[in-house]
């Protein structure tokens, strides 16, 4: 039901059906899915892959959409890879109305701008908070422990992560 | 303006036991708590209130709303960063004297969380009394905290906390 | 670290009955918003104009505390984040986890997992009952409520040790067997709670007051619920039948036989009467799992993902050798990303993991029911009154802990 | 004469008493330091920038003055009430006539559409 042209990459993850998709067409994509029948969006979230040797991945940031058609109970996950600095991709929030707090938790914690998203600020973090948390050169934070060694990891920025 | 500031500017001669006493007694028995639920320990705390673990008979059931009404905060659940000016103004806004229970692990120490989002521990905005390890502390913990509470209160008298 | 950075409608706007809009702060610390919500609220004298939730003053930072934690010790953090449902979570977690290792729980863990789940979404929905009666005027119904939590957690008790965050479920299998004093204790609360429930029917369900609070306040058209991604009671009290038990079992659901509770009265009644036929199909299940409780072991017998019994460390070296890898450095899940959603008080929670292949998650993504529900929070309070407001922030029964993670 | 008034006398004393101990005794032994924090208006942890004074609509005052009204007139059964015996059939049909007026007053204002909000 995603029409082929837009189709990257297509496979099977653990069971999970997931298609990679240009960052570019990420609205037709998301749209023909709709209109196949994939009405809800269940999560959109962003994974970072800074120093990650288990895959060679295209881009850093891989944005996920995750999407289920009630009435066949199918799910579809649509992935998206952005690199750029601020790393951007459009909005979708008048597709699916959930996205619109998704993609502002995601521009909060990972620094992901959606070019026409209505209000896109802090949603979680304070206001004035400096950083995107869930990046992986930011590091876990919190105070030393002593005699932790794992804990010492967590305060410097993982350069190898 | 308070007999407090008389009996210091007498030099802390005159015996105000008794009434220190009864006003000691008086404070600790109806000590009123302010609701200021965070996580899951305020669910504990809830089932504190309730009628299984009844803290109606230490005096405390009627949990205040408002901090105004309250001389008693238990910081119930974890800080976030973005709740501490919350909580400090919270605490400000509530008459002397008042009284800090840190209730559970995150609470007092940042508990399991170790990481950027949370406080490491509310004291380090308001002074805190009495601390409850746990997570949650079952409901008897902040009734054993409750009562140490008391003995404290009976045993400051008229200054109340310092 | 100033608060005031909201952009609060400063501006006098006109309302409908020539009064000036007034917004009010429905902040964090408010004793009837389940938890640290905030809602900033534009008044024209008793109506509501606009709704606008601020959330994050509960944000503790779980994913990324995750990200470094090993496996096995994500339990431990997915205990706290919905903190109404715990083991719900860890089931999330655990069968993400048992998906990306390739591996199946024995059907005696799945029983017994299938209980647990179920005792939590009693002992969830029973919380938010009795907050959500308190807040409408019935005091009496906490107690009762709690009375019967009370039960459910010293069950939890029994059979993991500890009262709330039970960590109960983990990856790979259960923390230890259903002892017999549980499923004593386990039987006499199946016999007595359907009675309980009959009572907080008769408390609730035809009371005048509680009827004229909720009926017609929050009204959420199908349409509504399924556009804005509402799961759980807040999309089955509008007439969509969609329970992820029923639709995308998991652990074993398919062969316990229930009815999905749909009501279509689309308000704030119609959730409070799915909740409580939620509740009677809970112990109906409840008590299935029992008279079908399988035996065999209760963990795979994986020795890479789960520890080996204490008295074989003695006799035999590789389970030393096992013992003492897993403790230090823990089992590494194959590299992929999965996602499993299952069915909590609240509705769909789910957990997607990106595995690296190293002994530590690279990404985990609690998918939050009371998030998506939160935002229809809007669409339910306009043009309601202040007090309706109450009934709908508690018919939404959204845990702050799980919105903000 | 007065003597009847005796223990109304007693009670008020009483009353004032009371007042006046727990108002001085919680002024003097209670510490009081305000700043400015403390004096901020409380709303729900935030310290609100906004203006609170703000128009109202006419709906709140006609409601207030619709209670006053009905709750004046429940004052005036007091007095009926207690000597109820003595003024027999009298005091009856003046007290109906009384809450007659009242009455079409009330339906007045339900059919006007007082009551209700919108």
């Amino acid at each position: 039901m995603i029409a082929e042209n837009l189709v990257v990459e297509r496979g099977v993850s653990a069971g999970d059906a997931w298609v990679t998709v240009e960052p570019e067409n990420i609205r037709a994509a998301l749209q023909s899915l709709k209109d196949g029948g994939y009405r809800m969006l269940v999560f959109l979230t962003c994974v970072d892959h800074l120093a990650d040797s288990s895959r060679t991945w295209p881009a850093r940031y891989e944005l996920v959409y995750q999407l289920r058609n009630l009435d066949t109970k199918e799910l579809v996950r649509v992935r998206a890879f952005v690199d750029s600095d601020p790393p951007h991709i459009d909005s979708v929030h008048d597709l699916f109305p959930p996205a619109n707090w998704d993609e502002r938790e995601t521009y909060d914690l990972f620094g992901i701008v959606f070019t026409d998203h209505p209000e896109l600020t802090r949603i979680l973090m304070p206001d004035d908070w400096v950083g995107h948390p869930l990046r992986r050169d930011y590091p876990v934070g919190g105070e030393v422990v002593e005699f932790s060694e794992e804990h010492a990891m967590w305060q410097t920025a993982p350069d190898e992560a | 303006m308070g007999v407090e500031e008389l009996v210091e500017s007498l030099g802390n001669q005159v015996l105000t036991t008794t009434l220190g006493k009864v006003v000691g007694w008086g404070r600790g028995n109806s000590v009123w708590p302010a609701q200021f639920g965070l996580a899951c320990c305020a669910i504990e705390m809830i089932a504190t209130a309730t009628a299984g673990v009844d803290i109606a008979r230490f005096g405390s059931e009627a949990m205040r709303a408002s901090p105004r009404q309250a001389d008693l905060m238990i910081v119930s659940g974890r800080v976030s960063q973005k709740m501490a000016p919350v909580l400090r103004t919270v605490y400000d806004q509530m008459p002397e004297p008042k009284w800090v229970i840190s209730m559970g692990a995150c609470a007092s120490t940042g508990g399991v969380f170790n990481n950027y989002a949370l406080l490491q521990g509310v004291d380090k905005i308001v002074p805190v009394d009495v601390y409850i390890p746990g997570c949650p502390p079952r409901p008897e913990d902040l009734l054993n905290a409750l009562m140490i509470l008391q003995e404290r209160i009976k045993a400051q008298g008229i200054k109340g906390p310092q | 670290m100033s608060t005031e950075g909201l952009t609060i409608t400063k501006t006098g706007e006109q309302g409908a009955f020539g009064g000036e809009l007034l917004t009010v702060n429905f902040g964090p610390h408010h004793p009837s918003t389940h938890g640290v919500l905030r809602l900033i609220v534009d008044l024209d004298g008793e109506q509501i104009r606009r709704v606008k939730p601020v959330i994050g003053y509960l944000h503790t930072g779980i994913e990324k505390q995750m990200e470094a934690l090993r496996w096995q010790q994500g339990v431990v953090v997915t205990d706290r984040h919905d903190y109404l449902s715990p083991p719900i979570n860890n089931l999330a977690y655990a069968l993400a986890v048992e998906k990306l290792m390739g591996v199946d729980v024995p059907p005696r863990a799945n029983a017994l997992r299938v209980i647990m789940s179920e005792l939590t979404r009693l002992s969830s929905h029973l919380v938010w009952m009795g907050t959500s009666g308190l807040e409408l005027g019935a005091m009496s119904m906490l107690m009762y409520c709690f009375r019967e939590r009370d039960t459910i957690l010293d069950m939890n008790e029994e059979i993991s040790g500890f009262r709330m965050h039970t960590s109960y479920i983990r990856p790979g299998g259960v923390f230890a067997d259903a002892t017999p004093r549980f499923f004593e204790m386990l039987d006499a609360f199946i016999r007595e709670m359907p009675g309980h429930i009959d009572e907080y029917e008769d408390l609730l369900t035809m009371n005048p007051i509680w009827r004229s609070r909720t009926i017609g306040v929050g009204r959420l058209s199908p349409e509504d619920a399924k556009v804005l991604g509402a799961t759980g009671p807040m999309l089955r009290g509008s007439g969509v039948e969609w329970d992820l038990r029923k639709s995308m079992p998991y652990s074993g659901y398919e062969n316990y036989d229930f009815e999905v509770a749909t009501s279509n009265d689309c308000d704030c009644y119609g959730r409070y009467l799915v909740r409580i036929k939620e509740m009677r199909e809970a112990v109906k299940i409840l008590r299935q799992a029992v008279d079908k409780m399988p035996d065999g072991p209760i963990n795979v017998d994986d020795r890479k993902m789960l520890p080996p019994p204490r008295e074989e460390l003695e006799t035999s070296m590789e389970a030393v050798i096992h013992h003492f890898k897993l403790f230090t450095e823990g089992y590494s899940v194959p590299p992929g990303d999965v996602y499993v959603a299952v069915e909590s008080g609240r509705g769909e929670n789910g957990c997607y993991i990106v595995s690296d292949g190293t002994h530590k998650p690279r990404r985990v993504k609690f998918r939050s029911a009371s998030f998506a529900n939160l935002q229809a929070l809007e669409r339910m309070s306009l043009n309601h009154m202040v007090a309706d407001m109450i009934a709908i922030i508690g018919t939404a029964d959204a845990v702050l802990g799980d919105v903000d993670r | 004469m007065l003597e009847t008034y005796v223990p109304v006398l007693i009670f008020v004393l009483i009353v004032l008493g009371l007042l006046g101990a727990l108002v001085t005794l919680s002024f003097v032994l209670g510490p009081s330091k305000p700043h400015k924090t403390k004096l901020a208006p409380y709303e729900s942890g935030i310290i609100p920038d906004t203006p609170a004074q703000r128009r109202l609509t006419v709906r709140f005052y006609l409601t207030a003055m619709l209670f006053i009204i009905f709750d004046v007139e429940a004052i005036f059964f007091y007095p009926w009430a207690v000597l109820m015996r003595q003024l027999g059939w009298f005091g009856l049909i003046e007290m109906l006539v009384f809450i007659g007026i009242l009455f079409i007053a009330l339906a007045y204002i339900w059919r006007k559409g007082g009551l209700d909000w919108e």
